[in-house]
């Protein structure tokens, strides 16, 4: 076994900081100037709010969007994976695994751009968005370790034994279910934050002017010149967060046995 | 990517004021000062993709614009101070009760040689005005009865109208009602009578254009004039840094303060440019209040606003359209921000503790931004205003029926233009539901009153009108912001939908 | 089942998922507010134009009768002409391929040696230096969002020091290649990271399984073991993720096409979606799900070829 | 002449040793039978003959071998790349006419090489590997439990193999826990217990008269082929009648009629792949695609277990192959085996608590081990608890599905013990006829879906019909033909 980096937790515990608790430590009144002045700590962004509030403010919706995402794609998809694979026609596997072939080609940011215009800004739209984007793996993944666990000889003898539907289906599935889960979520969840920071640089379902760490890299981008850390800094916080993520379930991942 | 949410519509959502500041007329800037002559100008512009057109009565971003003004002759055009200046009609004389206007046409050939005559002007007029085709020009066109206008010879038309007009030359200006040849219907290599000719076009990419070396004022400085497109605002300045461009068309006031000092691009601006307000419903509660109007006119902070939203870059509103325009009431008083009288006013309306959403959508850039900051400026006022962002690709239509207050933005165009297409009872753009039938009868007065003097007192008048208890909260004025290489040079500093304006054939590169 | 079985089922599949596609983005697209009526309109929304437009562009006509003409010229493989420009939409489509075309080839062609090289790299090295850097900038770049890196490189490249082009604007790609370079980085990287890491688990595993033990054991020399036996394994689960790396490919293209502006087929989606174009948009879902489902059932096959086994 | 002579071999890993002081020596064309349970150092003696040793573990002592060593593994299928085609891989060993003398001498078709490994069947598998290690003409091959998991047929076929690699002056060092191949093979015996020598020989003299106590016990547990005496049979309690299986489009079994008394045993054999672990599973009601009846007193059980009522599911019960697969990772092994009580036989928690402790002290696992998780058990400790798990229902009819395979003969004998005590039917899926001689009293003979026998063991074993009977029972017979 591996020791986890340090510089690996620190990219993840900084941002995720900054996200959870920054919104806190905002001044409910805020003083306005003019764009990119290098007032205040980290200067002024493109409407002359100051960059590090905004920095601090920026973070939560980012972090959050992309957590509800991830949580909601799995409530939604492993109980319709798990439905297919222990469906005993094999008709309703169908019905439910092959409109997901569907979605698969249908490229996700032309699928994001098209549903976030259709159901126009919001956050819980979003989060809707990208746990769609991100329901399909989901399902496939339990509905084939369901498949897998539904298979193995132990489920067979516990319902040899006559045991009830809930203990076979939901608490022995549900717990050998989890580890597979547990390792997919990592992916998961660093694939919603890139998902949720593009929607956001794009434009899709956050106003423009928005605390918000992808919206700040993008409307600030024209101040590089003037006042980088406006870009620099929520940038450098995303990049640090995904990768941080990245890396830490990647060594995750590699404890577990072959 | 902001390709999606910042395609700014031309004509009327971002044109540009006149020049309300000293030294703004149309006068040439850049490095070099000596026209030269020859090489090939890139121009860079956000563009409409595949939907772009040649078609110049179709035209509606300002690429477009820019293009058809390179391929064709409007009969006038809008001077600096966006009054109607003659451009292919040399002169025009209306009879005495102004419902008869005789145009006398230039010398002038397209660039397949054929003269531009009366027949050619009448048939472009009869295009517009096909009631089954909805072009730009037509509700400005619809004063003329063209069933009893007639070419007098191939030279002089004359025009009847509908009713007694005199501002008729704005017409002739209208945004898109170009002079076409007689019977053209095919545009993919259109023929004008501009200052370029067509050579190739492949939609969403490029055009590239030639010198006509017959036009009638003369020919352009420059062989050959290329629009490209670039959507994103970066990536135009980009491209004008690295050198593949030599004219990068709007940018913003940061990217002007970025480079402005610098020497590897020349900042051109127009200032005092697009109109930057806020539209209330009169017709619907809570702003059928004269009262609670007058309030929002006194929450403003508008230097604020000019300072956050754009960037300095611009001037402010005194809430009327026009500033620096030909009849615009510089006499009316600034309009200045109290709190303590806006929050007696919102008491006395009994709109203490309510919540206003104000509708705004990226539509235009800025938009957003500016409403959460009038959000912000209406803190501690007693009423609460929720932003409401809508969808940008239908947001000039929601706002035309939907909510009770709006973001707006304009281009520039003349007072009475704006006035008749927004603020009379039959005005189809008519935002603000401002519907007076004095309003409608000073300008019917206005409009058939010959003296100019005269008129402009009638114009003053409903200037007042407007200002004491119209529906614009018009809190700003923004500069228009173009990029050149530093070998450009030329470029004049007059208002978008101007005649100076993307002017190419006075344009060198030195 | 034969290999010819299997592609002419998975091919019938294809034809219904397009058919499936094309139909959803139609009920998206026609779910949007507005229409291209009033797209077009724009800031001028007087609503007896707007209602002229409509009428002018055909948009009067029943929604389901105008699909079923679309379709119907499908069948014909005539995708119709934009309501808004009044071009045939294979025009359009045409003209904006060529760029992205390029891209993604480009793309997939240096992906897949590089990708290759360095999973393997990694693996006969694994725990080495070289290993551990290609393992920590791989898991980095991987979930660094395209938007992010453009910018970084356009700012630093193209602007700052000024080496390569930063946009691609009013350039004809195939003329100037050097054009070609940000974007190319841009797109590679997502997809790089993810097959040489794939490669690489690939490896390792290859490298520790019993058929390359009994290689060794029988004399075959090192290179041979290595390159002969185990890479071939490795191999087949890095085809079928280059297939599902076109979905970030078309995804990363518009990024990427808006970032360095080149007018291929993600810019055309981007305006055709504003614009409510429907049957331009419809022409890219087809083009969109048709190559999704040709890669995809290539992947399958040239997986098929790599790994018999796992197919039969 | 002497290929192959380790002195004083000792391996250890952290510490613990895996193998002490062995000695032994191989001449040329002999065969070296080196007999244990698993972990008893067998592999790891293989392996310091080939000069490995596995990671962390350090060998010491003296080996010496004259000419080159070849090794045959396990699992002939995973020791063969599964993406290339064999006619490439044989390029690569060695020029063609080795390879072709190789070929000759592993018997295998030429023709063959153009298929892929997983177009090939276990036996060719088997000899191509042999093939491939044949190129490099060793003095030596040292064969790693080449039989095991093989069908009887496939495990001559591997014993006829190797006899002749032998007769062509190779010697063989056979790691192995199959006494049949033993015997069948081997000129010399070491039997390994816990990395020690305890009894080396002449395979004869230690196959017929073992000094050693754990020698003797290792032989007495070996199940032996006789032919059982006629028995009466029984009223038939449980019936199969016309069953046709389906998995997906393919039809596994084809018009089945079977038919089993209260308290018989009926075993049902075949080679790998015959269906017949899929008749079981119809039985228990865990394959329901099929047409046909399972009838139980006459009346058709349902399909599938979700249809049958807790009496029925407690009749017919099932016993899994892989034990270790068959139980919950997370639970405690007691806790896994009272669920019987409490759902079938409506016990309360406790008393069937009480009562699995029981039953499974009666097989040998006590408290202790019974309140571990299934990881903290052996492999045959397991078997046994599964066993107890299914008997706790009480039931009529007792599915064992190659519950003997994997295990080394003595814990074999064990399990064989209790099933022969049962009272209950029994329907024992195997593929040892030494098992099938010692417990059954029909025999069902099954081959690619067809029943093709069936009748009573004494019947079925002194007088096959079918081919496959008789080359089932065949693995006796070679040990006369080889030696």
């Amino acid at each position: 076994m591996r020791r986890v980096r340090p510089a690996a937790v620190l990219m993840v515990a900084v941002p995720l900081l900054l996200a959870l608790v920054g919104p806190w430590l905002v001044p409910a009144e805020q003083a306005r100037t003019a764009p990119f002045l290098p007032d205040g700590l980290l200067g002024t962004d493109f409407v002359g709010r100051d960059t590090w509030y905004q920095v601090l403010d920026g973070g939560r919706s980012v972090v959050l969007v992309a957590l509800a995402a991830t949580a909601l794609a799995y409530a939604v998809g492993v109980p319709w994976g798990v439905t297919a694979a222990t469906a005993r026609l094999r008709i309703v596997d169908e019905v439910l695994m092959r409109p997901l072939d569907l979605l698969l080609a249908v490229p996700s940011l032309l699928l994001l751009i098209v549903l976030a215009t259709v159901a126009g800004p919001g956050v819980a739209v979003l989060v809707g968005i990208v746990a769609l984007i991100a329901f399909p793996d989901v399902a496939r993944i339990a509905r084939a370790a369901a498949l897998e666990i539904g298979g193995r000889p132990a489920l067979e003898a516990m319902r040899m034994q006559g045991e009830s539907w809930w203990r076979t289906s939901v608490v022995y599935m549900g717990r050998s279910m989890a580890r597979p889960l547990a390792a997919d979520a990592g992916v998961r969840l660093t694939s919603s934050l890139y998902l949720v920071a593009s929607a956001s640089f794009l434009g899709v379902g956050v106003p423009p002017d928005a605390a918000d760490w992808a919206v700040m890299v993008d409307r600030n981008r024209t101040g590089l010149f003037l006042q980088p850390w406006a870009v620099v800094v929520p940038a450098v916080l995303i990049i640090a967060l995904s990768v941080g993520l990245n890396l830490l379930f990647d060594r995750a991942l590699r404890k577990e046995p072959r | 990517m902001n390709a999606i949410t910042r395609r700014g519509f031309l004509g009327l959502s971002a044109g540009l004021s006149a020049a309300a500041v000293a030294g703004c007329g149309s006068g040439p800037t850049g490095a070099a000062t000596t026209p030269k002559a020859g090489g090939r100008l890139r121009a860079a512009f956000a563009g409409g993709g595949a939907k772009e057109v040649l078609d110049p009565h179709l035209a509606n971003l300002f690429v477009e614009a820019a293009r058809s003004k390179a391929l064709f002759d409007k009969l006038a055009d809008l001077g600096p101070d966006v009054a109607a200046q003659p451009r292919l009609a040399e002169r025009w004389e209306p009879n005495a009760d102004l419902t008869r206007w005789r145009i006398t046409l230039r010398q002038a050939v397209f660039h397949d040689g054929r003269p531009v005559r009366a027949a050619d002007v009448l048939s472009s007029y009869a295009r517009i005005l096909d009631p089954a085709r909805g072009f730009r020009a037509k509700s400005s066109l619809s004063v003329i009865d063209l069933a009893n206008s007639r070419a007098v010879d191939d030279r002089t038309v004359e025009f009847a109208l509908t009713r007694p007009f005199v501002e008729f030359p704005n017409v002739l200006a209208a945004f898109g009602a170009y002079i076409v040849p007689e019977g053209a219907e095919d545009f993919s290599r259109p023929v004008g009578s501009g200052p370029f000719a067509f050579v190739s076009f492949e939609p969403g990419k490029s055009v590239l254009l030639k010198r006509n070396p017959d036009y009638w004022e003369g020919a352009a400085h420059l062989d050959e004039l290329q629009f490209v497109i670039a959507n994103e605002e970066s990536a135009r300045v980009n491209a004008l840094l690295g050198g593949q461009v030599d004219y990068a068309h709007d940018l913003t006031p940061t990217t002007a303060r970025a480079h402005a000092s610098g020497d590897r691009m020349t900042v051109v601006r127009s200032p005092n440019s697009a109109v930057q307000a806020f539209a209330m419903k009169l017709d619907r509660a809570p702003f059928d209040n004269r009262d609670l109007r007058e309030a929002m006119f006194l929450l403003a902070d508008r230097p604020q606003l000019v300072e956050s939203t754009l960037a300095g870059a611009g001037q402010v509103g005194n809430d009327l359209y026009g500033k620096g325009y030909q009849y615009y009431a510089d006499d009316i008083p600034q309009r200045v921000r109290d709190l303590d009288k806006a929050k007696h006013l919102i008491r006395k309306a009994g709109a203490e503790g309510m919540t206003i959403r104000l509708n705004t959508s990226t539509a235009a850039a800025g938009m957003v931004e500016a409403a959460t900051i009038f959000a912000d400026q209406a803190k501690g006022s007693g009423l609460t205003i929720e932003v409401v962002t809508g969808n940008k690709d239908t947001y000039w239509a929601d706002i035309l029926k939907d909510g009770v207050m709006s973001s707006f933005r304009s281009g520039a165009m003349p007072i009475e233009t704006h006035i008749a297409q927004r603020l009379l009872s039959t005005s189809g753009t008519n935002v603000t539901k401002w519907a007076r039938p004095g309003f409608d009868a000073l300008y019917e007065k206005a409009v058939s009153t010959a003296d100019a003097t005269a008129r402009a007192a009638v114009y003053g008048d409903m200037q007042r009108m407007l200002h004491a208890e119209g529906g614009y909260l018009m809190w700003g004025f923004a500069d228009w912001i173009v990029g050149t290489a530093t070998t450009v040079g030329g470029v004049s500093t007059a208002p978008a939908n101007t005649l100076d304006w993307a002017r190419f054939d006075k344009v060198w590169l030195g | 089942m034969s290999l010819s079985r299997y592609a002419l089922r998975r091919l019938l599949f294809g034809a219904v998922q397009v058919l499936a596609v094309v139909t959803a983005v139609f009920l998206m697209v026609h779910a949007l507010p507005g229409d291209a009526a009033v797209a077009l309109a724009g800031d001028d929304p007087d609503p007896d134009r707007v209602e002229v437009i409509r009428r002018a562009l055909g948009l009067d006509r029943p929604v389901l009768e105008r699909f079923g003409e679309w379709l119907w010229g499908l069948a014909r493989l005539d995708f119709g002409a934009s309501v808004v420009s009044g071009r045939p939409v294979a025009d359009t489509l045409v003209a904006a391929l060529g760029p992205t075309v390029v891209l993604a080839v480009l793309t997939l062609v240096l992906l897949v040696p590089l990708a290759v090289a360095a999973g393997v790299a990694g693996a006969l090295r694994e725990g080495g230096p070289l290993d551990r850097a290609l393992t920590s900038v791989t898991v980095g770049l991987h979930s660094i969002p395209e938007f992010a890196l453009a910018i970084v490189l356009v700012a630093v490249f193209g602007v700052g020091l000024g080496w390569l082009p930063p946009t691609a604007v009013g350039v004809d790609v195939l003329a100037e290649p050097a054009v070609l370079v940000l974007p190319l980085v841009v797109l590679l990287a997502r997809p790089l990271c993810s097959i040489s890491r794939l490669v690489r688990a690939g490896m390792l595993d290859a490298l520790a399984s019993d058929y390359v033990r009994h290689a060794r054991r029988l004399g075959v020399p090192p290179g041979r073991v290595r390159f002969a036996h185990a890479l071939p394994n490795a191999l087949a689960p890095a085809v079928q993720q280059v297939a599902r790396t076109t979905d970030w490919l078309l995804g990363g293209v518009i990024v990427v096409e808006a970032v360095f502006v080149i007018p291929g087929l993600g810019t055309v989606l981007v305006d055709a979606v504003a614009a409510r174009d429907l049957p331009v948009v419809q022409g890219l879902a087809v083009v969109f799900a048709v190559t999704t489902i040709a890669v995809n059932l290539l992947a399958d096959l040239v997986a098929f070829r790599l790994a018999p086994r796992a197919a039969a | 002449m002497t290929v192959v002579r380790v002195e004083g071999l000792r391996a250890e890993a952290r510490g613990r040793p895996l193998v002490d002081g062995v000695d032994l020596a191989v001449e040329a064309g002999r065969v070296l039978a080196v007999v244990g349970e698993s972990g008893s150092g067998k592999t790891t003696t293989g392996m310091a003959v080939l000069g490995e040793a596995a990671p962390g573990v350090t060998v010491t002592g003296t080996v010496t071998v004259t000419g080159r060593v070849g090794f045959v593994p396990q699992h002939p299928a995973a020791a063969l790349n599964p993406v290339r085609r064999l006619r490439k891989v044989f390029r690569e060993l060695g020029p063609p006419e080795a390879v072709a003398a190789a070929l000759r001498r592993a018997r295998v078709d030429p023709d063959l090489l153009d298929r892929y490994p997983h177009q090939l069947s276990g036996g060719q598998q088997q000899r191509v590997v042999l093939a491939q290690v044949l190129v490099g003409d060793p003095a030596v091959i040292v064969a790693d439990e080449p039989t095991t998991g093989q069908d009887a047929i496939t495990r001559a076929e591997v014993v006829a193999e190797l006899a002749e690699v032998v007769n062509q002056g190779v010697a063989l060092i056979l790691l192995t826990h199959d006494l049949d191949v033993v015997r069948a093979l081997a000129d010399d015996v070491l039997v390994l217990r816990a990395g020690r020598v305890v009894e080396a020989g002449p395979a004869d003299d230690v196959l017929t008269v073992p000094r050693d106590p754990y020698t003797r016990a290792l032989i007495d547990a070996q199940p032996r082929l006789t032919t059982p005496d006629a028995a009466d049979s029984a009223p038939p309690l449980l019936r199969v009648a016309g069953l046709t299986a389906r998995h997906r489009a393919a039809h596994v079994l084809h018009g089945v009629d079977l038919a089993v008394g209260a308290g018989e045993c009926l075993a049902v054999v075949g080679r790998s792949g015959s269906g017949k672990t899929t008749l079981g599973r119809c039985l228990a009601g865990l394959h329901e695609t099929y047409d046909g009846d399972v009838l139980l007193d006459g009346q058709p059980l349902p399909r599938s277990l979700r249809k049958r009522d807790r009496v029925a599911v407690a009749r017919v019960q099932y016993v899994f192959q892989d034990a270790r697969a068959s139980f919950d990772p997370h639970r405690t092994v007691v806790e896994q085996v009272a669920r019987t009580g409490v759902r079938l036989r409506g016990m309360t928690a406790a008393a069937a608590r009480e009562s699995a402790l029981e039953r499974l002290a009666e097989v040998g696992v006590d408290a202790a081990k019974a309140e571990r998780a299934p990881s903290g058990l052996s492999g045959g400790e397991l078997q046994r608890c599964a066993l107890v798990r299914a008997l706790l229902a009480q039931p009529d009819v007792l599915v064992c599905d190659e519950i003997t395979s994997g295990l080394d003969t003595l814990t074999q004998a064990g399990l064989l013990d209790l099933l022969a005590g049962l009272t209950c039917a029994v329907v024992l899926i195997s593929h040892d006829m030494g098992v099938v001689a010692r417990l059954a009293d029909r025999v069902a003979v099954l081959h690619a879906g067809r029943l093709v026998e069936h009748g009573p063991a004494h019947a079925v074993l002194a007088a096959p019909t079918h081919p496959v009977t008789t080359g089932l029972l065949g693995h006796t017979t070679i040990e006369e033909a080889s030696k």
